[in-house]
């Protein structure tokens, strides 16, 4: 009996539909006993990862039911945020509070809903309150998240223009009687009354 | 891949037998190698005590063979004939000191030894084949549980990534990519449109320097420019035939008219 | 860890692909030794009709190779692989990581393109690292996937490969002087290291 319960058990692992006693038997050597053999399979897998259930009248092997959260599998993949993310991103980082239409005038291109949602969506910007100019525009300001994730105590630690030069994080240098240089003149001016109201809200 | 192909064309019916016999079995051979082995298998000895000397004996027959009955071998086996007869005849020749290069002796080991390796590795790979098989033998499970896959995306970026962008756009329109500055070149297409418009008035055989664009004929760089974009663009016409170019001799100036 | 050894069962036999502890780990609940699971797991099913089986370094559950006669019904037709194909198969497992003209110097003949297609297609060959030798040649070798097929733990257990490697045939030996077969000179140099890198990478 043994060795017929062997074989049921192989049977049954590699069919792929459940089988009836009839189909186990005609499988096996003449004269064996599938439904005995099935009785002795059943206990033994009692209680283990996997279960001889019955189907119909037919006969199938299953996973246990308290297991199936084991057949899924997580894949976690860390992807680069795209150029027009992290573009947007620095700018609502430097120049918070700031409106949409600030942002595209800074980058030259329109932003696109896309871009601002899967910030919104990496918790990383969040609305700030509404500016007082014509149209009352909603505002982007970052969030803890995002100086957490970039390890900043506080968005007024960002390096300005001249750091990043200086850290040779500037490849290029502006053409000699170019335009006055950014982010020296009234720009930053502006951009630090901006940090003054982080968070305020 | 046994590339030998054979001709049969006026054999007595007794060549044709024996040609046959010849065929079905260099049908079956694998090259050089493979008919070496198999030859040396009539000598019914270990391998490894094969003697080389019968066997180039063996090799070359059975080529001289193919040749009387007018067989073509594959050159492989041509070139194995040459190298087992030079082989011949260094094993039964006395070694000569003068001569350089490895003794019969050593050719005749390593070609036993490659004998040997080949079918050491035709032995392995029966007994792989005959080893019980996935599918045939043993079997995977029939019914298998689809794996849900859930696939979780994390954006990172650094604050390197974060400053280099931030510099990115606050510097981006200091600076105007680089172009060649281009104000003394006269392109092939503003010649062709120029000269499309032109042609209806050729009617008589005119220079080719008249068509130059106004503005162009003084300067050398913008002269030079214009007259090879327009003898280009007037090749161009030619070719769609729409007009005709000639020359009286080398260096003279070159003449075009429209073609009817 | 009778739970672990449970959760192992279940998802080994519900995949009919092999997979490795470290699959296995991440599919489990954080902290499980999948690898001692497994050491109980294959105690458990020593002699059933299924086992559990070592893949290269992955698990699989199969059923047992003297029941393969009750499994006409899941017998799969494979494709007759040609006599070239399987001397090349041999060639790849013994001798590898193996260059095309390796494989071509120890048969006599030119290795055609669809014999080494054929194997690639089946998934029993993949191409190995290159060869420091001149010209780079890339390399053959063979996959968990041919294990698998052949019910090898690895490719050491391969039938008779000690004793081939104890009479030298697993051996490169350059030709003394030029011989007209294939495969002259450099390729040959570093060759003789064969089997012996076997997996290392």
């Amino acid at each position: 009996m043994a060795e017929q319960e062997r074989m049921v058990e192989a049977i049954l692992f590699a069919a792929s539909e459940p089988a009836s006693i009839k189909e186990l038997e005609s499988r096996m050597p003449h004269g064996c006993d599938a439904g005995e053999a099935l009785v002795h399979l059943r206990r033994r897998y009692d209680g283990r990862g996997v279960q001889v259930v019955k189907v119909g009248d037919a006969y199938a092997m299953r996973t246990a039911p308290d297991l199936g959260f084991l057949m899924q599998k997580e894949t976690v993949e860390t992807r680069k945020l795209s150029r027009a993310a992290i573009e947007t991103l620095a700018i609502i980082a430097y120049h918070q509070p700031v409106t949409r239409a600030e942002i595209e005038e800074i980058r030259g291109v329109s932003v696109s809903r896309g871009t601002v949602d899967q910030l919104l969506e990496l918790e990383w910007i969040r609305f700030g309150r509404r500016k007082m100019t014509p149209g009352r525009p909603v505002t982007f300001v970052v969030t803890p998240t995002f100086l957490d994730h970039f390890g900043l105590e506080n968005a007024r630690d960002l390096p300005g223009l001249k750091e990043l030069r200086a850290a040779g994080l500037l490849e290029n240098r502006p053409p000699p009687g170019a335009l006055p240089l950014m982010g020296e003149g009234e720009e930053e001016e502006e951009a630090t009354t901006g940090q003054s109201e982080l968070f305020e809200d | 891949m046994a590339d030998t192909t054979f001709e049969e064309d006026t054999l007595s019916v007794t060549e044709r037998m024996a040609a046959e016999a010849l065929i079905v079995d260099v049908d079956g051979f694998e090259g050089p190698l493979d008919l070496l082995l198999t030859l040396s298998r009539t000598q019914k000895v270990d391998l490894r005590k094969i003697s080389v000397l019968q066997l180039a004996h063996q090799y070359l027959a059975f080529v001289e063979q193919a040749k009387a009955l007018r067989l073509e071998l594959a050159a492989d086996y041509l070139v194995m004939a040459a190298w087992l007869a030079f082989l011949k005849s260094r094993l039964l020749l006395p070694p000569d000191p003068a001569e350089e290069g490895p003794s019969g002796e050593e050719l005749a080991a390593h070609l036993a030894f490659q004998l040997e390796r080949l079918q050491a590795m035709r032995d392995a790979a029966a007994r792989l084949m005959a080893r019980d098989q996935l599918g045939r033998d043993f079997f995977a499970r029939g019914q298998t549980h689809e794996v849900k896959r859930t696939r979780r995306i994390t954006y990172t970026a650094t604050l390197l990534d974060l400053m280099q962008a931030y510099a990115r756009t606050r510097t981006r329109d200091e600076f105007r990519p680089f172009t060649m500055d281009r104000d003394a070149v006269f392109t092939m297409e503003q010649a062709l449109e120029r000269m499309r418009g032109l042609i209806g008035y050729a009617g008589e055989w005119g220079d080719l320097m008249s068509f130059l664009p106004e503005g162009w004929e003084t300067d050398p760089a913008r002269r030079r420019s214009a007259t090879a974009a327009t003898f280009a663009a007037s090749l161009e016409l030619v070719k769609e035939g729409r007009l005709e170019l000639r020359q009286s001799e080398t260096f003279a100036p070159i003449q075009l008219r429209k073609k009817d």
